[in-house]
């Protein structure tokens, strides 16, 4: 195999989206502005008007009608793409059930932002996580380089699962934060990422008269399609991921291992569980613990769904699991709910922090975990 | 992988259950415009030009809309036996 | 906690002014030469003319906070340190550079106002100053070269000012290193 | 372009056990929509009695690829739709079939922002004056004085005017339609699909249930429509806007059948005193002049 022509360069996480997105070679964009998204449609339109990108790009009057405009395309056997963030994602959302329950493989970048009331434009992660039960594939990137090679891996895992994806990159922290990055050759990623097959979910086209939708005759048939989709194709998924990750490895050069990423876990007593941008500061933090002889790790959740079952599974074996939700619902974090759900032995402290942009740097955090560690927290901690 | 339909007769059942009156053409009547076919909501009469029209009972739900349009009303609206 | 082997830079400016836009000018080049760099916006909305903060970090980690005290702190309007305690932004020991005619003890003043106009480098009535105080802050760290600078600045200037900005950048670096070696 | 009924298609796009209630206006319009475009179109159809209609899955009583979406959507999802075809090189239509409270309600924005952009579909509006699959409640689009389980004592608004609002979005081709006319119904589909952009038809559907009519007096009463003047026919072809026949010598007033021949039918107008239906006539009247000064002003094609 001849040496890729890799270019580096430095791009925002925004732009990152866009130059993954222009590779990927989509039919169909359609997206509605919203800060901190913005620039990616901009990016993205710019890509069009140039003669850049072949694409159709769609003006949509609202997320709501951007999804369904991405819907509609993908169910006509188009790849299609839309991004939004916070009460974009809140306005689109009866649609993203609609299209996951449709299995249509539409690709959405999701710049997580805080919902409100009062307006607040900065990085949360509660607006992505209300896809966490209609079927979606959900990623979540640590940087601007995974921001990239998410996007590029989400046509293929979409299309092969057979169910939208929404990759998340933290507002502001990722999306207009300028990093390295390095861009495949084109011809890689064609070769990584060969045209969609329009005749999956279903051929919709003039003259074949199939019907989508319509009233079952037994609610059977829809409980079972419901469980087809969000329950197993959800756990078929993770094979997809798996295996898109590895061919993305070979053909790109770069690769993740899967739903979780493990970092210096094998000797580790207690392990902190993030997602996001801000596991990178996480990080630092058990580095700077482990100068101190606390042997401390971290697991980043990669993928919130599929979930990562096998993986949060054997989280049991540390003493105490630290988890870190920078979102907040009426029972703690989603992440601390979901791990707790899914274990039985080790003591989970959860810690709801960085919500509404609260900025949560690697000082808090090795503070945090060493309260943690030392037993000061119990179940639900806010860390303002 | 979806569960999708295909179009076929009966969708709704044997539709012509829902009847209470009954269209009966006289043919002797007919003067084979086509109006009953081309308004009949259920597409459950069939024409051809020359061979005048035919309902299908089993679906008819009896609207009425074909008798109503009749030019000539050569169609009476009869009530099922039982009704 | 152990000091990590990051540098990090606040740039202060004014809404409108291209603080981000030097900060990430300079993460550009510092890619370009294989380091990992990263600039960060103020996460928050800018308004023309109000104090804003961009940051920059060089180093082995790339950190998804914002940045409080830093090595290096940049300012591209020089009223704002009469407005502001400038130096609540720095580390102990941190390296002030200042858009300025003014000496003062505390800082490197770099008069990019004046290189600007000489190159003709105003918009809509603002004196672009901001390549060149990224340049300044080049020169004065030692951590990205001249040439990557000049090679980023048509990336992030709009084709009809890359020459102007250019020879601005270039003039910039040279005075802001000259004064270096004599401070 | 005229045509003869027994050069219609025979193919049946509607099958026989759907469904629709007995004596459903609306079939009649999908069966004239399959005989011009079936083979031609794909539909987007929004919650509503069209979603019903098409009986129970596995089967359709429906014979022409239909995307069901929900109720807000249908103008955008029949945009990725159309896109989609554009840009994978598929001949086709992306047609909305959508009901008066899936256009002028809920889906009025995604409607508007199609129309604004010109996305090359073929939207068509069955108006039926209420949300009648859900029982019957008012809908933008009911009539002033008609009664709906929402509007007990007759609704007080006067009906949004969807047709016109098109028309003003500057759309390529906008026509309104009646069932009792499938002939200008049949042509004006033909029409829409031989023009760019967005097209949009508001065809006049009669409901027995929510109108309270005899079924048998469906098409009785759209035509009565028409001929009372209450339901107006025309087109907007490429900035030129024209009446069409038989609406064409109803612009004489003297030529209209009493407006109580039509409300008299319908039970839904039951309550009517003698001075709220001259209220309707002013109002029917107004509506006339506003089409004839149209017609005048936009006389020729753009």
């Amino acid at each position: 195999m001849k040496t890729l022509a890799v270019q580096k360069t430095a791009l925002t996480g925004n732009y990152a989206v866009a130059y993954a997105v222009k590779m990927a070679k989509p039919h169909v964009i359609a997206a509605y502005p919203i800060t901190p998204q913005t620039s990616i449609v901009e990016k993205l339109s710019e890509f069009v008007e140039k003669g850049e990108l072949n694409a159709r790009f769609v003006n949509v009057e609202s997320e709501f009608a951007g999804m369904s405009v991405v819907y509609g395309a993908a169910m006509a056997g188009a790849r299609a793409f839309t991004a939004t963030s916070s009460h974009g994602l809140l306005y689109m959302y009866e649609a993203t059930w609609w299209a996951a329950l449709s299995r249509a493989p539409v690709v959405m970048a999701v710049v997580t932002r805080t919902i409100g009331p009062p307006w607040n434009i900065h990085v949360e992660h509660n607006d992505i996580l209300v896809l966490r039960d209609s079927g979606w594939i959900i990623a979540m990137a640590e940087n601007v380089q995974e921001v990239f090679d998410l996007t590029l891996q989400a046509f293929k895992i979409a299309e092969t699962a057979v169910l939208p994806m929404a990759v998340g990159l933290d507002g502001f922290v990722l999306s207009h934060s300028t990093e390295p990055v390095e861009i495949p050759p084109q011809e890689a990623v064609d070769k990584f990422l060969p045209p969609r097959r329009p005749d999956v979910p279903l051929l919709l086209r003039p003259g074949e008269p199939v019907v989508f939708g319509n009233l079952p005759s037994d609610n059977r048939i829809h409980a079972r399609h419901k469980i087809a989709t969000v329950y197993e194709a959800q756990r078929e998924a993770k094979k997809v991921i798996d295996q898109v990750d590895w061919e993305y490895g070979k053909i790109i050069g770069r690769n993740y291992g899967g739903l979780v990423e493990w970092y210096k876990a094998s000797d580790a007593k207690n392990i902190v569980v993030c997602m996001g941008a801000w596991c990178s500061d996480a990080k630092q933090a058990v580095d700077a613990l482990r100068k101190r002889s606390i042997p401390v790790g971290l697991m980043r959740v990669r993928f919130l769904r599929p979930f990562p079952l096998e993986e949060v599974s054997q989280l049991d074996q540390y003493e105490k699991v630290i988890v870190y939700d920078r979102d907040i619902t009426p029972l703690g974090g989603v992440l601390g709910i979901e791990i707790k759900a899914a274990l039985s032995k080790a003591s989970v402290i959860n810690i709801v922090a960085g919500i509404a942009g609260v900025d949560f740097d690697v000082q808090n955090f090795y503070e945090t975990i060493q309260k943690a560690i030392e037993g000061s927290y119990k179940g639900i901690e806010f860390a303002i | 992988m979806l569960p999708l339909s295909k179009p076929a007769p009966a969708s709704a059942g044997i539709t012509g259950t829902w009847r209470t009156y009954k269209p009966v053409v006289n043919l002797s009547k007919c003067i084979d415009c086509g109006l009953c076919w081309l308004y009949c909501p259920e597409s459950v009469i069939d024409w051809e030009k020359g061979t005048k029209v035919r309902i299908d009972y089993d679906f008819c739900k009896g609207c009425g809309i074909c008798a109503d349009v009749c030019p000539v009303k050569a169609i009476d609206m009869v009530p099922e036996a039982g009704v | 906690m152990s000091k990590l082997l990051v540098y990090e830079v606040i740039f202060l400016g004014r809404g409108g002014q291209g603080a981000v836009t030097a900060a990430q000018l300079l993460a550009y080049a510092a890619a370009l030469e294989g380091k990992k760099a990263q600039a960060l916006p103020e996460f928050g909305a800018e308004r023309r003319g109000a104090i804003v903060r961009a940051y920059l970090r060089i180093g082995e980690a790339l950190l998804h906070s914002s940045i409080k005290r830093a090595d290096y702190v940049v300012v591209l309007d020089g009223r704002i340190i009469e407005q502001i305690d400038v130096r609540q932004y720095g580390k102990p020991g941190a390296v002030y550079i200042v858009n300025t005619k003014t000496q003062a003890d505390w800082y490197v003043p770099i008069d990019a106002t004046s290189i600007a106009l000489k190159y003709g480098l105003v918009v809509a009535g603002w004196t672009v100053v901001n390549l060149i105080m990224a340049a300044a802050f080049a020169a004065v760290s030692g951590l990205i070269s001249l040439e990557s600078i000049i090679k980023a600045v048509p990336e992030y200037v709009p084709r009809k000012y890359v020459d102007a900005n250019v020879k601005a950048v270039i003039e910039g670096y040279e005075i802001a290193k000259r004064l270096v070696k004599v401070g | 372009m005229s045509f003869r009924i027994d050069q219609l298609p025979k193919k049946k796009y509607v099958l026989p056990g759907n469904a629709a209630c007995a004596g459903c206006g609306m079939m009649i319009g999908l069966k004239i929509l399959g005989m011009a475009l079936g083979e031609e179109a794909t539909l987007t159809i929004p919650a509503s009695c069209a979603s019903v209609v098409q009986g129970l899955a596995p089967k359709s009583g429906v014979a022409m690829p239909i995307l069901n979406v929900p109720f807000a959507s249908a103008a955008a999802v029949a945009t990725g739709i159309a896109e989609a075809f554009k840009s994978l090189g598929i001949k086709g239509h992306a047609v909305v079939w959508a009901g008066d409270g899936g256009t002028a309600d809920i889906g009025m924005a995604t409607l508007s922002g199609a129309a604004e952009r010109n996305s090359n579909i073929i939207y068509i509006m069955y108006d039926n004056e209420a949300y009648m699959n859900t029982g019957i409640q008012r809908s933008s689009s009911t009539p002033r004085a008609a009664w709906t389980t929402t509007t007990p004592t007759g609704k007080r608004e006067r009906k949004k005017d969807v047709a016109l609002l098109m028309a003003m979005h500057g759309a390529p081709y906008v026509a309104t339609a009646s069932i009792a006319y499938p002939q200008d119904f049949y042509r004006k589909l033909k029409r829409a699909a031989e023009i760019d952009g967005f097209k949009f038809i508001h065809l006049h559907t009669p409901c027995p249930l929510g109108w309270r009519l005899n079924p048998a007096k469906t098409v009785e009463v759209a035509k009565l429509a028409v001929e009372t003047g209450a339901w107006i026919l025309w087109e907007y072809d490429n900035g030129r806007f024209k009446l069409n026949p038989p609406s064409t010598i109803y612009a004489d007033k003297t030529k209209r059948k009493p407006l109580r021949d039509y409300l008299k039918l319908q039970g839904r107008f039951a309550h009517l005193s003698e001075e709220e239906i001259r209220l309707l006539e002013e109002e029917i009247e107004a509506k006339w002049n506003t089409i004839l000064a149209l017609s005048k002003a936009f006389s020729q094609s753009q």
